[in-house]
Parts: structure tokens; sequence; C-alpha cells
């Protein structure tokens, strides 16, 4: 930013009367976020709050009976809410933790195996997304790889059934799906920092584990918040993950909105989605000062 | 999101150091575009969108169930009145129902229902009755199920019957006791071992026969309120829901499900089919759930002559007979049963699942959507169930 | 200096074991990585239509089954539609407005920005259903692959804005000052210098938005009409009639994304010399 | 810290302990690498290295870069492991001692202090590190601070200093733990030209006020004379000299050395050899006369070092000097030099420095044919490297 604004100052008036013509750029971009953005929010909003008796009745009455729904129901869909939170939470911790190591080891390599193994964690983002989630119950199954694997080596002679259809498969496919971005973000910080200050932190005494904590992890806290927004808000909205490994105990707030915008209970849809809207602007506005959205375009 | 980003920086760093001149990047995407172009030309024609032999106005917009069309006769459709068809497939009666409604004529030609949905669909204005004596495919049906009374608009019919089974559960025996109640299946020692289909209406109703409702479909919110607790009580053992019945076999088969908790009938056969073990049917003494078919036109459809064309086409006897052998139950195509009583291989089936007795169809609890507001009752409890 | 400030002496292989360790890890994160596209492969081989241990002989037959697949076909031609209107469409929006964001400063430019980003960092779920409320019950709207662009622009925008912006930040606004003081008109200016220069990195933004949108889900789940795209035809597949028919798609699409990254990967190198 | 220096000196002394040690008193070495080598990959960066470096003094590497100073520097700290040989630390080997275990500190070329920590976090972290009591720690602090002439910069941040700020705290953060032997990579690299003739004196003093051992890599062989109690000349991994900067300025070992410190090498062919004097046939043309050490016959080849000062350009060669011809390339005003460059007749060009007011011929004009000549005593025979 500094350096735009300093080379504004410099350059000649031509150019500085060209800039006010740019802002016209803005416009289509705006409109279309305007109109297939913010309109969109705003009718779900308004849904939220409009009752009526027939299926997809647009004539009803206003009412504040689908937040309360929401609340009430026996606490069912907050607590809903709350568990995908705290399964998002574990599974970007996971992701964090898994992740970190390997972007390590990423930006440890050599420069030529550097690009080749960051291609290779993209890769995957190439084959589809839906197919990918679907392998996993052929990993995780009765049958599945591991299962026959075990079975194989004579580790277990009945297959282990708690891999699939549960919490923990559904944050397994979580971590793989999103550990890509994790990586990246983590690598990319990682790639920014002065090696030397590791060196420093070592030769002032710190043991590996004190440099980590004290040098490398405050250095690339940026890629940590990054990972915050790239991977637990997408995790919140998953819903192919639940629906397809989740199984009976890994119902997430997705599956419950999607039964219901299916059964075409808009109002009650849209209040739901509208809850967790406001919990991800929160959440976005909480982390604004951590993470300065412009910084990514530099990033 | 910074994944793309990062490889195709390098991409763009590439291209920088490759000194791509504007003139290059634009002849090649020229050629892009004319490859792109060609491509799609070639994708169209591969498609079956052949624009010449289009008798019909289409494309013919179908929203059914996977097991109610085969590949061959779309291709078939396809080739001898040009008429493009889009399918959509849903999971359960009361999405089609929302989704009629939501879109109408306009989106949906035809739309599958099951028995007492039906009349629903007709009540709300959504579907024209049919006349079948205009389908000569429907000459070929048992006359039972040209004269059920719940469909019949003075002589028309709302639905052009296509087929139907029981639902009932099924176990494998090498772990599951055998049984007649559905208490058997809230066994503890069932845990994550029992695979459903993910119909909530009709889930709800099954919990209503468990917890001793009489009309499943047509519950008091007391009697709701009982089913949901039935089905909380059942989520310990449920592995997971999923759509539609293809996927049973694949559970029976790897050992992961012991009992599927609402299959058609014929499941047995299919999972042998496949490899896996002789898994065994129960009829539960607290009644059983079935299902009775067909297809709906929907009303001010935008192409309905070509959706008349496509029930007359697809109910044809060659192509039941040929959904028999695949999904191995009842049907109404009487034509088609006789053919299949001709073959060794599939004359045992045809007794097996009903398909020889056709009466049997009507004394079943059918499928409906529960009246007014219970539809939402049933999916909110369902919803509140599986979410606890 | 007591000889205490040496407490802990390695041997030399003890001083490699953390890089062998964490190769090791790095290997491990390979597998996690391809293991599934790994199984999807080896099921497109497997002859059996139940996708379960142990394997049984080897077939081609579901590559046969897809290449008769015209659903499939219809699905692809609609999938390439959709992607290549949204990525020229994104494309071109998104270059517009990177400029002022990075050129200019102007009152409530951070809000701006925060505003054109937040497409990408809401949940996709939360879009598709908003959108579905507008189209239909709102405006009344035929739900189609028109539909479905729009929805696919919106996402891919924000992204185009950030590679392009990033592009830009990157760039020395002298040359500019230079061309225009060597004589250029604006226009010039950006045609001769400008543009060759964030060249790259509109095509970066281009490449992504195709990538996203290609294989785009959730809003698409939504705002889709009788049409299907490629994703929503695998969706179908996977919720209804799992067969390896899928696998020999997915190995399929493996094959080409790498034979693409790979020719045009050579394709650039050689141009670079 | 640019004012009133030579007041600090004895606040410096008191606050660094001398553990002990007299300066100048012991020669023992402090630290030692014994038969040092190290490969990268198939790249040999040390071979076969031995050099002592005694308690208290001011050490210099100086080479080319890529000479392997930097590597040795990395050796002593432990960043980087030898691949054979012995590294010994106050009388004990560290191989296999991490960085964190030796009683060394680094001031780096980049300084590396902690972007995200204060200036005096970044003090304090080697204190913190090493246990030392907070008390203590706060005294050490602002000792150093003002040691470096900042002491209200504690809370600054790093990117909120200059260069030259950055530089001192660097050296602060290092010395505040009273290492054994300080290591300073090319610590001067990144100021400008200026402040580093300032640096080089700031250096200086806190060595000899702090009395610690300092190992200093350069490449500037002007910063090593001024600031070096000795010096070891580095190339393609060997050391090549080691000695006061006097005796290598004076007595260059090799044609490299020489070169390097900045003296005028020709080469030629030995004709007669008289006791300490040797005659060579310059290959440039003419015979001149330089000091010779022992066992040179007629016919070896070998190299001549003259150094820019005792060097002077005159239109004819005198009596009893050497003397070649070449042409004036350039000639620069220095204020109490002036340097000139001639290009003498084989090519090779040859730099003399004449003094301001002396006795000379004015400042040569460019291109002028003129002579450089110079004393025998004051140049020396070299055995060219390569030959036997």
């Amino acid at each position: 930013m500094r350096a735009a604004s300093n080379v504004a100052v410099h350059i000649s008036p031509r150019v500085g009367r060209a800039i006010p013509r740019l802002l016209w750029g803005l416009l289509p971009l705006a409109t279309i976020d305007v109109v297939l953005f913010v309109i969109p929010m705003v009718f779900m909003a308004l849904f939220s709050f409009r009752f009526s008796e027939e299926l997809l009745g647009l004539v009803g009455r206003w009412t504040v009976a689908h937040y309360v729904k929401v609340f009430t129901s026996e606490g069912i869909y907050l607590r809903i809410l709350v568990k995908t939170i705290v399964i998002a939470v574990v599974a970007t911790a996971a992701c964090l933790l898994v992740g970190y190591p390997f972007a390590y080891f990423i930006a440890n390599a050599s420069r030529r195996w550097q690009s080749v193994l960051l291609t290779l964690v993209i890769m995957p983002f190439w084959t589809s997304y839906l197919l990918r989630v679907y392998a996993w119950t052929a990993i995780l199954g009765d049958r599945g790889l591991i299962n026959e694997a075990l079975r194989f080596f004579g580790v277990t002679d009945q297959p282990l059934s708690f891999l699939l259809f549960n919490v923990f498969s559904e944050i397994v496919v979580f971590v793989y799906l999103y550990i890509p971005y994790t990586v990246l973000a983590i690598y990319a910080s990682l790639e920014k920092m002065d090696r030397s200050l590791v060196l420093a932190a070592m030769d002032l005494g710190a043991t590996p584990v004190q440099t980590f904590l004290r040098i490398v992890l405050p250095q690339t806290l940026p890629g940590v918040y990054a990972s915050i927004v790239f991977v637990f808000i997408p995790i919140l909205g998953e819903y192919v993950t639940p629906t397809l490994v989740g199984g009976m105990s890994g119902v997430l707030i997705t599956n419950l909105l999607v039964n219901q915008i299916h059964a075409l209970e808009f109002g009650f849809g849209a209040a739901i989605a509208f809850v967790m809207a406001t919990f991800v602007l929160m959440l976005l506005l909480g982390l604004r000062r951590s993470v300065d959205l412009e910084r990514l375009y530099v990033a | 999101m910074k994944d793309g980003h990062t490889a195709v920086q390098s991409l763009a760093q590439e291209l920088r150091e490759g000194q791509l001149t504007r003139r290059e990047f634009f002849r090649t995407c020229a050629r892009l575009g004319i490859g792109v172009m060609a491509a799609s030309s070639v994708l169209r024609t591969l498609g079956g969108g052949t624009a010449s032999a289009a008798a019909l106005p289409g494309p013919l917009n179908i929203l059914v169930w996977d097991d109610h069309f085969d590949e061959p006769e779309l291709k078939d459709f396809v080739a001898t009145t040009g008429v493009k068809v889009n399918t959509s497939l849903f999971d359960e009666n009361a999405d089609a129902y929302a989704k009629t409604k939501l879109v109408g004529g306009r989106q949906i030609d035809v739309v599958s229902g099951d028995a007492l949905w039906g009349p629903r669909y007709y009540q709300s204005g959504l579907v024209d009755p049919l006349d079948l004596s205009q389908f000569t495919s429907a000459k070929e049906l048992f006359p039972v199920f040209r004269e059920i009374s719940f469909w019949k608009v003075g002589t028309r019919s709302i639905m052009f019957p296509w087929s139907w089974a029981p639902i009932i559960p099924y176990y494998d025996p090498r772990y599951v006791t055998p049984f007649d109640s559905y208490e058997a299946l809230f066994d503890p020692k069932y845990r994550r071992r029992i695979v459903m289909e993910k119909t909530p209406v009709d889930i709800m109703a099954q919990m209503g026969l468990v917890s001793g409702a009489k009309k499943p479909y047509q519950m008091t919110a007391s009697e709701v309120k009982a089913a949901k607790e039935a089905l909380i009580r059942l989520k310990p053992n449920i592995l997971t829901f999923v759509e539609q019945s293809n996927q049973f076999v694949q559970y029976f088969v790897n050992g992961s499900a012991w009992i599927i908790a609402n299959a058609h009938t014929g499941l047995d056969y299919r999972v042998k089919q496949a490899g896996g073990p002789l898994v065994k049917p129960v009829y539960p003494k607290e009644g059983y759930v079935g299902f009775l078919d067909g297809e709906m036109v929907v009303k001010n459809a935008a192409h309905r002559d070509a959706a008349m064309a496509w029930l007359d086409h697809k109910n044809q006897a060659k192509y039941v007979v040929l959904n028999f052998q695949k999904q191995l139950r009842a049907l109404a195509n009487e034509k088609a049963m006789k053919i299949l009583q001709q073959d060794p291989k599939y004359a045992d089936l045809v007794h097996a699942t009903g398909y020889d007795q056709p009466d049997v169809a009507l004394r079943m609890i059918l499928k409906g959507p529960p009246p007014g507001e219970g539809l939402k009752m049933y999916i909110d409890a369902f919803n509140e169930a599986i979410a606890r | 200096m007591s000889p205490e400030r040496f407490p802990r002496r390695s041997p030399r292989w003890a001083l490699r074991l953390p890089r062998l360790l964490l190769a090791l890890y790095g290997l491990l994160g390979f597998v996690f990585l391809y293991l599934p596209i790994a199984v999807l492969i080896v099921f497109s081989f497997n002859s059996s239509a139940v996708i379960t241990f142990p394997l049984q002989h080897f077939t081609l037959s579901w590559y046969r089954e897809l290449r008769e697949d015209f659903v499939l076909l219809g699905a692809v031609r609609n999938s390439i539609v959709v992607t290549v209107v949204t990525t020229v469409g994104a494309t071109l929006v998104g270059t517009a407005a990177a400029f002022p964001l990075v050129r200019t400063g102007f009152r409530m430019k951070r809000m701006v920005n925060l505003f054109l980003l937040l497409p990408i960092v809401i949940p996709g779920i939360l879009t598709g259903i908003a959108l579905l409320i507008l189209f239909v019950p709102v405006l009344n709207l035929t739900l189609s692959l028109n539909t479905v662009i729009a929805g696919q622009i919106v996402l891919a925008g924000p992204f185009v804005v950030l590679v392009v912006a990033s592009r830009l930040y990157g760039f020395n606004q002298q040359l500019e000052a230079a061309a225009m003081d060597l004589g250029a008109t604006p226009w010039r200016t950006f045609w001769h210098v400008t543009f060759p220069l964030i060249l790259p990195g509109v095509l970066a933004g281009a490449l992504i938005t195709f990538t996203l949108t290609f294989d785009e889900f959730i809003v698409t789940f939504f705002t889709i009409g009788p049409e299907s795209t490629l994703p929503m035809y695998i969706w179908s597949l996977v919720k209804f009639g799992v067969t390896p028919k899928l696998n020999a798609l997915a190995s399929i699409i493996v094959v080409l994304t790498l034979g693409t990254l790979l020719t045009a990967n050579s394709l650039l190198r050689r141009r670079a010399r | 810290m640019v004012n009133g220096c030579g007041g600090e000196r004895i606040v410096v002394a008191e606050i660094i302990p001398h553990e002990g040690v007299p300066r100048l008193a012991s020669r023992s070495a402090v630290v030692e690498l014994r038969r040092v080598t190290k490969r990268y990959g198939n790249v040999a960066a040390l071979r076969d290295v031995s050099l002592a470096i005694h308690e208290g003094e001011f050490f210099s590497l100086l080479g080319p870069s890529g000479c392997g100073k930097t590597t040795t520097l990395n050796l002593i700290g432990g960043f980087v492991e030898p691949d054979g040989g012995d590294i010994v630390i106050q009388g004990q080997s560290v191989v296999g001692i991490p960085p964190y275990h030796r009683p060394v500190n680094t001031v780096f070329q980049s300084y590396a202090l902690f972007p995200h920590m204060t200036v005096a976090a970044n003090i304090d972290f080697g204190l913190r590190m090493r246990g030392v009591p907070p008390d203590e720690r706060a005294r050490r602090i602002d000792e150093m601070l003002e040691l470096i002439s900042l002491p209200d910069f504690g809370r600054r941040r790093p990117s909120q200093l200059s260069g030259g700020q950055q530089q001192r705290v660097a050296l602060a953060r290092a010395l505040v733990n009273h290492p054994a032997v300080l290591l300073l990579d090319e610590p001067l690299g990144a100021l400008d030209l200026k402040l580093r003739k300032q640096m080089r004196i700031e250096l200086a003093r806190i060595q000899r006020g702090v009395n610690i051992t300092f190992v200093y890599v350069t490449h500037d062989q002007e910063e090593a004379m001024t600031m070096s109690d000795r010096i070891a000349v580095m190339n393609q991994g060997r050391v090549i000299q080691v000695g006061t900067p006097q005796m290598i300025y004076e007595h260059p070992a090799s044609r490299f050395v020489a070169e390097f410190v900045g003296a005028n090498v020709l080469d030629g062919t030995i004709e007669t050899v008289e006791s300490r004097a040797g005659r060579v046939r310059l290959d440039a043309g003419p015979s001149i006369t330089a000091v010779c050490p022992d066992g040179l016959r007629p016919g070896d080849r070998v190299s001549v070092v003259i150094r820019p000062e005792q060097a002077t350009i005159a239109g004819h060669p005198g009596p009893g000097t050497n003397a070649i011809p070449g042409q004036v390339l350039k000639a620069s005003y220095l204020g109490t030099h002036t340097q000139v460059v001639v290009r003498v007749t084989d090519g090779t060009e040859m730099t003399a420095l004449m003094a301001a007011g002396g006795a000379s011929v004015g400042t040569p004009a460019i291109g002028e044919e003129i002579h450089v000549v110079w004393k025998s005593e004051g140049s020396l025979i070299l055995v060219e490297e390569g030959s036997p």
C-alpha cells in the first residue's frame, strides 16, 4: 500500500488524472456482488422473518417464530450448531497440527523440489471433490483398505467399524479436504520468514522447541489465521462430507438446513442460514485485525 | 483458497519468464477458443442432441427415482424422437412434491410419485390426470392397476402406474437372530449395524408402526412425538442413512450392515447376485409400509407431448423386463411379467417378489403425504431426532 | 567455561535424524493426500460392481460403460459451457475491479475490499440458499445453466481480483510513467505496458476460476435447473447408484488434469528457451 | 556511539567481565579448527582447514564470496556440522553439539532481529533462554542499550530502527550473553560507506573493551586490515595465509593474496639470482630486479608483486629502479594521493599510488605514454602457483 501511494505522489499529473476514471472498473463487480450476493442475503434475512401456512407461500405474516424455533426446539438446532462449530474447531486444529510439519517439510526442501512438492499438494484439487470424499468410504469402511490391510497383516480379526460413519471419519475427511489450504498458508509464511531468525535463536541458546514456540510460530501466525478463514469457515458450510461419511452421529447443521430447504421450509431454513451467516461475519470481524484481507493480495 | 494461488503464481512466473508476448497470447487464445468450440460441438453430437430428428419440442425434464428408468430406453427415446431428456433424481416424495410446487411445468414435465401422494399432487393443482387408454403400453398393465380408485379422476388416472413392493427389514443371518417384530431393531447388540434409506416421512411412518400408531401417515401430534422417541431410541443402532436402495447391496456385501430396516422386496436376490450373503426378509407383525408408484404429467408441462411420448415409450414391456432384471421388484406391467415367467432364470423371482400377485399391492399400508401441517411436523420431528 | 556448558553431544547420525523424520512425515503426508485418488483408480479396473475389498479381476468394462453414457457427456458439455462463460466473465470484471483497488485511494476502500471478498469467505451453502431464494420465490426465474453461471461468477470474481491485485501490487508504476513520458497516451500505455505485464496475473486468475468452477458443487446444487453439470451428475451417482463407472470417470479426470498440467508445463518451458 | 567514544571505553571494560584473562597475556587458542572438511553435495566448501584463534583477539576471515569463510563461521557457530576433522572451543571438541549449547554468539549479516519482539526483548532473548534471573536480565539489557548508545530504544520494534541502529542491537543481543567467541558475518555489509567506516572504529573499540574473541567474516580487505589483530585469507575452501595485517600486506604468501590485498602482479621468468635479489624477465618485456626467496633457479616461472604505493610513474626510466612502459588509462585525484591506472605492454593493468605534492610530474593525462617505476627492494618475487 505504502509503495503504491508513494508512487502516486511522484508520477506525472497525466497519470494522476487517469485515476478517478479507474474507479469505474469497480462498477461491474460491485453490481454483480450487490445483485447476486447482497440482495439475496437480504431476501434470505427477510424470509427468515416470514411465516406462511402453505409450503412456499409468499404471502404470510411477519414473525420471529423461526428464530424462536432455532433457539428452542429442545435446544436441538442450537446444539447441532455448537457441535458443528466444535467439530470445525477440532478439524482446523488437526489441519494445523498435521499440516504445519508438512509445510515445514516443503519449506525445507530445495528450491527445485519446493515447486514440485507444492504442485503435488495442489494436484488433488483438480480431481473431483465429490469423488475424493466418496473414496474415503472405500478406505475407512468395514471392508475398506485399512481394515483389509489390518486383517492381511493379522493385526485384527474383526474389522474396526469405528472408522467410518461417525465424527471421526468426518474429521478425517475434513482434514483431508482442507489440509492443502493450511499447508499453503503456512508454507507461505515460512517462506517469507527470514531463515536466519531460527539460526539466531539457536545461537542465543534456544532449543529447537523454544525456537519453534518463540520465533517460528509467532512469525507464521498470519498463516495460522489464514487457515482459520480458509479452513474453519468452509468446514462450517460443509454439506457433502457429513452426508457421505458422517453417518448418524456426524449430522451437522448443514444437513438440517438442507432438509428444511428441500422441504421448502424457506423461512425456517433462512433463519438457520442467517444465524450461521451472522456467526461467520462476527468471526471475520473479530479476525479483521489479525487477518488483513488486503494482505492476501500481497501473499 | 490460496491453493491455486501459489501454483498459479508459479505458472504465472513461468509465463513471465517465457516472455509470452501479447500476440502469441491472443493467437493461443484463438486456438483454444476454436478448440473449445470444436470440442463442445463434438460433445453435443455425442450427447445425442441431434436436432435433425426433432419431431417434438424438447428437452424433456423428468424428476424421477433412479429405479424408474434405465439407459437403454433413454437412448432409444432420444434416437427415435430426437428429444433430449434431462433427468433429475430425488430422495423422497416430499422432496419431489416440494420441487414440483416450486418450479412447476416450466421445469418439470414428468414427476414420479407414490400411491397417496398422487391425490395430493392433483388437489394442489400440480398435475394433469392421464387418459390411460391413449397409451399403447398401458394396455400391457395388469387391469387392477388401471383402475386404482384413489388415482381415479372420472375416467382418467392421476398416475401411470410403474412398480410396487412392500418395504420391510432384511437381515444377515450370520449375525442376526431371526425376528418378527420391529422391536428387534432396538437390540443394543446391533449397535451401528442398521442402515436405512433416508426417507424422513416414511421413516417416521415406520416408527409410527413401532410405537403403535394405527395410520402411520396420518399421525396426530402425540403419535408423531412417540414415533420420534422411537427413532431416538433406534439411533445408536443406525450406522448411516443412504439415498435409495442401491447402496443397501453394497453395505450387505461388505459386511457393514447387519440389518437394513426399510428395503423393498428383492433385496435378498440382488445381494446374492453381487456375491453377498444370503440375507432374509422379515414381515413384521406390526405391519409394514409399501410403495405403489408411477409417473405423473405436470400441469402446464412445457413439453407435454414429449412427456406423453416418454411415458408410452418407457412403459413398454421390453424395457420393463430389463428393469425387473436389474431391480428385482414387482411392476405394474403384466406383459413383462409373462415374458419373465418364460425365462427359467427369473420365473421363481417373479413369484417371490409378488409380481404375479398384483392384488397384494393394494393391501399394503400405502405411502402417502401426512395431511396439512403434518408434513412439516414429520420433517421437524425427524430432524430433531437425528440431531439429538 | 566449565565442561557442563556442553551437556549434550549427539552422534552424527542423530543430527540427521530430524531431517529424516521430517522427510518421512512428508512422504506420509503425500500418501494421505493421494490415497483416495489411488483407491479410486484401482477400483476403476476392478470387475466387481461393488466397491469393496478384496479386489477381483481386471476389467475395462467400466470405461466402456462410461463411453456409452450420454447423460454424462451432456453433463460434461454443460460443465464446459458454464465454466467457459464464468471464466471469461469473472476474469473481465475481476481484472477491472483490481485496478481501482490497488491504484487508487478512496474513502471506504477497506470496506469495499472486505465487501468484494465476502463471497469467498462466506460458506457457499449460504450463498447458494440465498440465491435460490432470490431466483425462485422472489424473482420466479426458471432455474437453468444461466442461474448456475450467475452464482459461479459471484464466487469466482473475488478470486480474480485477488490474483490480479497481487500482480498489480508488485507492478512498478514508474514503467507507466516512463511510457507516458515517452509520449504514449494512457490507452496506449495500458495496451503496450500495463497489460502485457499483468497478463500472467490475469491468466492465473482465469485458470483459478476455471478450476474452481469446473468442480464447484454446493452453489450449483442450489441454483441448477433440470440440466446437470459434471459435479451434479457425480452427485446423483454417488447418491443413488454407486458403481465403479464413477471410479473410471475419476481416473479419466486425474489423467486429463495431469496431462494438461504436464503439457502446459512443457509448452511453457519450451517457449522459455 | 559516534561521539565521545573515548570516554566509553572504560565503561565497556567495566560492564563486560574479562573472565579473568588478561588481554594478550596468554596466547592460548580459544577456537581451534583441526583439519576440517565440509562438502555440500559434490562441492567442497572447506578442504582440510586448520586454524587457531587466540583468546581475546580480533580475528578476520577474509576472502572472496564462496571461499568458505561463512562456512567456517557456521561450523564454529554449530549451524553446520563438519564432514571431517575436529572443532575445539575452549579446549573441548564441539562436534555434534548444537548451536544452543555452544558458548558462541553470532551477529548475522541480515542482523536477524526478531521482528515480532521489541529491541529489549530481542536483547533479553538469550538471557531468558539461559535462565538468567529477571533482575539481572533487566540490568544487563539496560547496560547493553547504554553500551550501544540506544538507551531509550528498548520498547521500539526493529522495523522502527535504521540499519545502523539495527546493527548495534544485533551486536548487543549477542554480546549480552558474554560469549567466549563472538562471530560476525559481514555485519557491516548492509550499511552505507560512511556508516561502515564509523562502525569499523566502533567495533574495534568495543572488542578491545569487552575483551571477547571476535571472529569476523568479510570480503573487504580494507575492513579486515583496519580492525583485525590477525587475518586468515581464504580461497576455494582453503586457508592461504594467516598473519597480522601488516604481514599479509607486505609479505603475501601467494599471488592470490597479493592480488586480493590490491597489489600489482606481473608474470615473468627468472634470469639470474644473486643472494636475495633476483633478475626477472617480465612477459611484458623489460627485465627487473626484486627480492627473491631461496631456492629459485634461472628459468623458473614467477610472479613479481609490486604494491601500489611503491610504484610511481615517470616519463623515462631512471637508473637503479625497475621500470615498465605503459599507457595511462585513468588517473583519479584522491586528496592525499593520486591513483593512476596504467596498461603496460602485455596488457596487464597496474595501479600506482602517488603521494600528492611529491616530486612527481603531477596528474598525468589519459593516454599518455609513461613508465611505471619502482625500487627493487619494494617488490617481491613469488613462485607462481601451479609451477614446480
